[in-house]
Formats: structure tokens, C-alpha cells, sequence
């Protein structure tokens, strides 16, 4: 099942209203060319699933300034004044989510759990709304788990298969981000044919993977 | 002793609560200086929240790599032993207990140990991995400045600003004093070398315990 | 139509089930014969719960890697463009839904879907990965043979035997026929081409739909 | 912090009544010298957190024979007799766990969780004693974390920082052990200085452990 795309295809799909993950901290391993095909295609009110809102003019932070994000879950914006000010005029719903929660959240929509329990948060506002449980004398928020119509991925090196590796600390939600969404998009620098990835170097395996791009 | 900069005395301070072999995670602003002040047998492990442990310096100017960033962005570099992952072993790390350390500033402290760091009233923009951490790490420093700039203690009865966790707090270091959050509550253990204990508790609005000996923060 | 084998009908009738790209698991025993009976141009990718993707046939004599096992322990392999993880990655596969299909054996499946294949009385030894696999894949086929050794019908009212899951099996295939589980209950989607219905139904301890067209199990 | 340790040094905190995790799928990435020092310290009453019972001549099945054993949670006993014959005469408790929720629960025990939601095992004998929980339509076991006070682990490399990389399907429930026991000792056949293995393929970073013994 070879899955190289070219970038029109991988986005064919993407549509109005639709709630996507992106791979990426702060912008670094983030799909910037994905993210390009996101704005050209000019869909809106999306429902994004971020770490965090990167930059303006960086990464995922540029769909707030193009005005394509109407609902926001991550769980730090503070270098995107952009989305800042979109949430403090009442334009962006936005959703704050501890990090370590935020990830296992994702991790729990892609592995088929209804939820984690976690002390992270509890005693803080980040415990409002959510079900308590105190077990054996301790106490934790239950985080329910996410999914995504569509993942955006960055990688390094992906096969034809669709196996992906990712580069230092481009890694971070990206192996998440590529179990948890109904069709799942990762662009890469290097594409190499089925079996020039050795099986125990994969770090996403291409069965969660849907379309691979090759950008420069 | 010659007068030293606060905040200079704080980073110092804190860095000799770290012991070789230790797994630590500093926060951003001032806790990151704290490893420039290890004393030279010191070797700790730095734990990068976005995805690694064995952080080194910043990399030299036109060294930097785009795919090895801190988690304030910046340009970092790995010293070798040290290991990526994803985001969900590296917050596994932290819930899990396996950071024995962890730095961060602070808004307020208050005296029954619980921490405010990532929000004021009309800036809420998010917690990142603060909330994890001080849930997390077996042990939870604060390193801030006693007041805020307008003088107003720092070290409060109850804290007014949005939690980050609740009693985690286990030493507080500011310019003026280290306290030590014991389940019998705030132990004022030291004090800087040039004010007395009356100015600390002038400057302090939580109720703090004063032991027999109170001893003098000492930096080399 | 010479006659088949009854356990070789039901593999080869199973394999008509997948299609290429496919993400399979196959259980234990007769599950394990249905690759062997692909059409020639269907490729799947085999899941192996200890932990890959990619499994290929078992290696010569002489070519076995300890390393490398199949979850049934035997010797097995890795085709091009397959991945190795660790045990929690490889049931986040199963429970999150990204096996296609799983293919198991049974002991008991009842006409409500559910499924005994783990269990018998005084010998409960445990269930492996059969409870996720049934609860996560998006399909669940049984290949298991109509009777027990001693004539009784396997395809039952209600399972007696230790359930595995409830109400997740998708298809049941026999050596005397094939029954689809539908929110309406089980019907009876084709019959072995040398029985009759009737003969089924007699074999038969569930209460079956009969649709008004019953086909005939083909294999070439 | 340079952790070769000879295999006398690496397990003398082993006493009678340990709770132990041992990596390995039926003996496969079982840490076999490990398993040879429990048998010769002829420590008793352990509890055994394991994926399956082994063989009774391999791997950690060896154990059950040896008589070491009191209580064991896994989720396969097929392969290993002699370990059937102890529970059956009542010698051996014995908790059942589906694989995939016996995976989670070790995760959950290294990642600080208080448990997770799963579907897997809900009507079924999995389910008695276990909090049930409805979310959203859908029924959820409650599964709580498991920890040990020391966890044997097989790598294929090791470094002197206590880095593991493991070896096609040996890798299975090492990883997760790895980060949930007090004390956690690896076996490996290869030995590298730190350095030697890059940041970007290690499968377990060297915090997660204490010890390293080499092997031939």
C-alpha cells in the first residue's frame, strides 16, 4: 500500500468544522508545509489540538492570524499574541489542558481508553468539570480522551509504508497525534522505499498512517 | 561577605540543593541559571520536558539545530548518554516520580506549601507543564523574589492566584530566606547573610514557624 | 464440488474475508492456516501482540531468531516495511481500533454475538490478548468448527463457558456455515455446499434468522 | 553515574517476599542471568508481575519450580505445568489480567497514573472486583496500576548510563517495567560507553535505571 501523496491529495479531505491534531512544541516539529495546504485551502472553523499556539508566523500559530481557528484545546499560548487577543475577544473557545494530561489524553483517544486518572491539576482550575475519584487515599482528575478528524505530522525519514522517524526534539506529540485521528498526514524530508526503515528504528508505525508528503 | 545580587543569591542558593546523579527540570526564567552555579563535582541530569534528558548548554551562535530546542524554545543542545522521546514518556517521567527535582519560579507561595506560577487575573494563557511537575517531582523548589516590584510579600498567607498544585512546595528560596514546608508547616531555616530575622518576617505575610536555630544562606 | 476438509473450508472460506492493506490478527490454531489461503493479489499486514506489524511466514530451519517469535511463541518473521514495539503500543493498536480484523478461534458463540475461547471449567489459564482483541478490532471473525468432539452444538443460546467478550463477534464461520451477528440477531448468511438448512439448524443450538437468499460457502 | 554492576552487586537487595516485574513474552527478552541469580539467592514468597508463566525450564518460569514464588499476575499460564499444578493445589494466587490491561496498568504504575479506563473485559470475569464506570454510553473497567520493588529487564545494548535498546520482539514488557519498580536492573549482551548509542534510538533512557550487568 504505498501512501506517498502529493500535497493537494493528502488534503483533499479537509473540510469546514473539522477538529485537527498537529505535531509540534513551540513550532519544532510541526508540518509547516502542511500547514501551508491548511491555509491555502482556506477551511474554517477548525477545531485545533496543539500543544501549545506556536508563533504568528510560525507553524500552526499561523492558521489563528488567518482567522481558520474557532475552537482551541493546548495548554500554553503565550507566545501567540494573535490567539491571545482572538480568545480574550471572545472569537477563539479555548480549552487549557495540563501538558502531561494533554498527551496522555491523546495517547488514551488513539489506545482505545475511556480515560486516565491523574493527580496533575487537582486543587487548580483545571480540575473544573471534571470527575473526581479518591483511591486508596489519593486523589485524581479523570481526563477523558481525544481524537481527531485529521492528524498533521512532521517527520524525518518516512518509507512508502508510511513508517515514520522523527529527529530530536521534533519528536514530542507527533507519535500521539498519529494514533488518535480518523486519517492521519505526515510530511517528511527524506522518503525512502519499503524497507530502507530497520523495523526496530520506526517510531510511528505505518499502519497509523494514512498519506505521506515529501517536502524539501 | 560583599553584597551579592538577589537574584544571584537565589540561584546560587538553590543550586547546592542539587546532588550529582540527580534527574532535574528547571523552569523557565530564573531557575534556568541555577545550573551555571553547580559547584565542578556536581553532575545532574536535566529532563527537558519536550522530549529529553540529558540537556546541555546552548549551543554556540550558528551551531544551533532546529530539531533540538529547550522547553522555552530556544536552541539547546544533548550531552551524550542523554535520550529523545515523545511527550507522553516524557510527562510519564515527570508524573511518575522520576524527576527527583524541580525548579520553578513563582508568583506566590503560601504557607501551607501550595504554589501560584502560571496565571494573574486576566491573563490566563496556560499551564504548559507546570501543574505536571509540581504534582510530579519528588522534590519541588521555588526560586523567586520575596516581593513583588511594588513590594507586596510574595510568600502569602493564602495564595489569591490561580493554583498550580496544592502543598506540593517542599523549599522556597528567595533573596531574603530558604523555608522549608514540613507537614507541621513553613520552617524559616535560613536567612541572608545581611538582613535579621524581623525584616524577613516583615517582608512576609504567611505565618512562618521560627526554630532555635535559624541558620545564614551561605554562597561561595 | 469434491469435498473439503471441514477445518480447510473454513479457513479458506475466512480468507475471502480480507482485503488488501489490511491490518489482520490471527489467533492461535485454525486462525493461523487463513493466511495461507489468500487470493494472490490480497496483501495483508499481520499484527503479532508481542509486539510487530509486518509478521511473515515462518523462517526455514536453521533461520530462527530467538528474538524473534510469533505470539504463539513459535519462530516467526518481519517483512519489509514492518515496526517493532513495546507490549503497551501493540494493545493500543488492538484496543484503539487500528486491527482491521482479528480472526479466533471459539469454544462457544452464542446468538447474541458473545464469545467464549479463553476458558474451560477447572482449567482457567488465562486469557492473553484475547479480551482486547475482541473489544478493539474493528471486525471480529470466529473460525471454529460447528460441534464439539462429541456432537454438541458450539453455536449455543446463550455461552456457558467463561465469556471472552459480549456481543462483539461480527462473523461466525463453520464448516457448515456462515452467520452474520446484526443488531437483529445472528442470520444465516450461507450454508456448506453438501448440507442443507435444515441440517444446519439441527447442528444448530442458537436461534438463527433465516434471510429469504442463503448462499452457498465457495472455495476455490 | 556509570552503572555496571556485577551480578552479585546488582540484585543484593533481593529479600524473600519482593514484589518483582521480569520482561519477557513466553521467555522471549527474558533477562535469563537475572533469573539465574533469583534461583541461586533462593529468595521465597516473591510476588511475580509478569506477562506469562514461561516455560518451567525457561525464563522466569523456572521460578515456579524452584518454589519461589507465592503469588503471580499475568495473563497466561498455558506454557508452564508445574506453575498450573501450584495454582490448582492452591500454592499459587493468581490474578488474571488481559494482556493489553496488564500492559496499561505497568504504564500506568511508571507514568504516576491512578489507573485507566478500558473496554477490554467488561462482562466478563475480568470485571469482579473491579469499579465500573459508564461514560458517554459506553461501560469502562477501572484497571489500577501495578509497581514492583525491583524490575529484571533483557536489553540487547546497554550503555554505562543505564540506556537500553532492545532487540526486535524481545523489546515487549521491558520498556514498561523499566519505569515502574523502586529499583530497576538490566541484562544486556552488548556494552557500550556513554556515547555509544544515539539520544534518538534508545527505547529506554538511562534514568529509569539503576543497574547494568553484562552477558554473554
Amino acid at each position: 500500500m504505498p501512501k506517498l501523496r502529493t500535497l493537494d491529495q493528502a488534503l483533499e479531505g479537509l473540510t469546514d468544522g473539522m477538529t485537527l491534531m498537529i505535531g509540534g512544541f513551540l513550532a519544532v516539529g510541526s508540518p509547516e508545509t502542511l500547514v501551508d495546504e491548511v491555509i491555502r485551502r482556506g477551511v474554517r472553523d477548525l477545531t485545533l489540538i496543539v500543544n501549545d499556539t506556536a508563533m504568528p508566523d510560525r507553524g500552526y500559530g499561523r492558521l489563528f492570524a488567518n482567522g481558520q481557528v474557532s475552537t482551541l484545546i493546548c495548554c500554553y499560548m503565550g507566545m501567540n499574541p494573535t490567539a491571545i487577543a482572538q480568545k480574550d475577544e471572545g472569537k477563539l473557545a479555548v480549552e487549557l489542558c495540563p501538558q502531561g494530561s494533554l498527551a496522555e489524553r491523546i495517547r488514551a483517544g488513539g489506545a482505545g481508553l475511556g480515560g486516565i486518572l491523574t493527580p496533575t491539576g487537582v486543587g487548580t482550575i483545571a480540575e473544573e468539570g471534571k470527575i473526581k475519584l479518591e483511591l486508596e487515599g489519593h486523589t485524581y482528575l479523570l481526563e477523558l480522551p481525544l481524537r481527531a478528524d485529521i492528524a498533521l505530522l512532521r517527520a524525518h525519514v518516512a518509507d512508502r509504508a508510511g513508517n515514520l522517524v522523527y529527529r530530536k526534539s521534533a519528536r514530542n506529540f507527533n507519535p500521539l497525534m498519529a494514533m488518535a485521528a480518523d486519517y492521519v498526514v505526515a510530511e517528511a524530508s527524506e522518503i525512502r522505499d519499503i524497507g530502507g526503515i530497520d523495523p526496530d528504528h520506526v517510531m510511528t508505525p505505518g499502519i497509523f498512517v494514512d498519506a505521506v508528503v515529501g517536502v524539501s | 561577605m560583599a553584597a551579592i545580587e538577589p537574584r544571584e543569591l537565589i540561584v546560587r542558593r538553590v543550586a547546592q540543593e542539587l546532588k550529582s546523579g540527580q534527574v532535574v527540570n528547571v523552569g523557565i526564567g530564573l531557575p534556568t541559571f541555577v545550573v551555571n552555579h553547580l559547584a565542578h563535582d556536581v553532575n545532574i541530569i536535566l529532563h527537558s520536558e519536550n522530549g529529553f534528558v540529558g540537556m546541555g548548554d546552548p549551543p554556540e551562535p550558528g551551531r544551533e539545530d532546529p530539531d533540538l530546542v529547550n522547553a522555552g524554545g530556544q536552541p539547546s543542545s544533548i550531552k551524550p548518554g542523554g535520550a529523545f522521546f515523545d511527550s507522553a514518556t516524557s510527562f510519564a517521567i515527570v508524573r511518575g516520580g522520576h524527576v527527583d527535582v524541580t525548579i520553578l519560579g513563582g508568583l506566590q507561595v503560601d504557607q501551607d506549601g501550595n504554589l501560584a506560577n502560571w496565571a494573574v487575573p486576566g491573563r490566563i494563557i496556560g499551564m504548559g507543564g507546570a501543574m505536571d511537575l509540581v504534582v510530579g517531582a519528588k522534590r519541588v523548589i521555588v526560586a523567586m523574589e520575596h516581593r513583588t516590584k511594588d513590594g507586596r510579600s510574595k510568600v502569602v498567607r493564602k495564595c489569591t492566584l490561580p493554583l498550580t498544585a496544592t502543598a506540593e512546595v517542599d523549599l522556597l528560596v528567595t533573596e531574603l530566606c530558604v523555608i522549608e514546608f514540613t507537614p507541621e508547616g513553613a520552617v524559616l531555616r535560613e536567612i541572608a547573610p545581611d538582613v535579621t530575622i524581623g525584616e524577613v518576617l516583615a517582608a512576609t505575610e504567611a505565618r512562618l514557624y521560627i526554630p532555635d536555630e535559624v541558620g545564614v544562606m551561605t554562597v561561595v
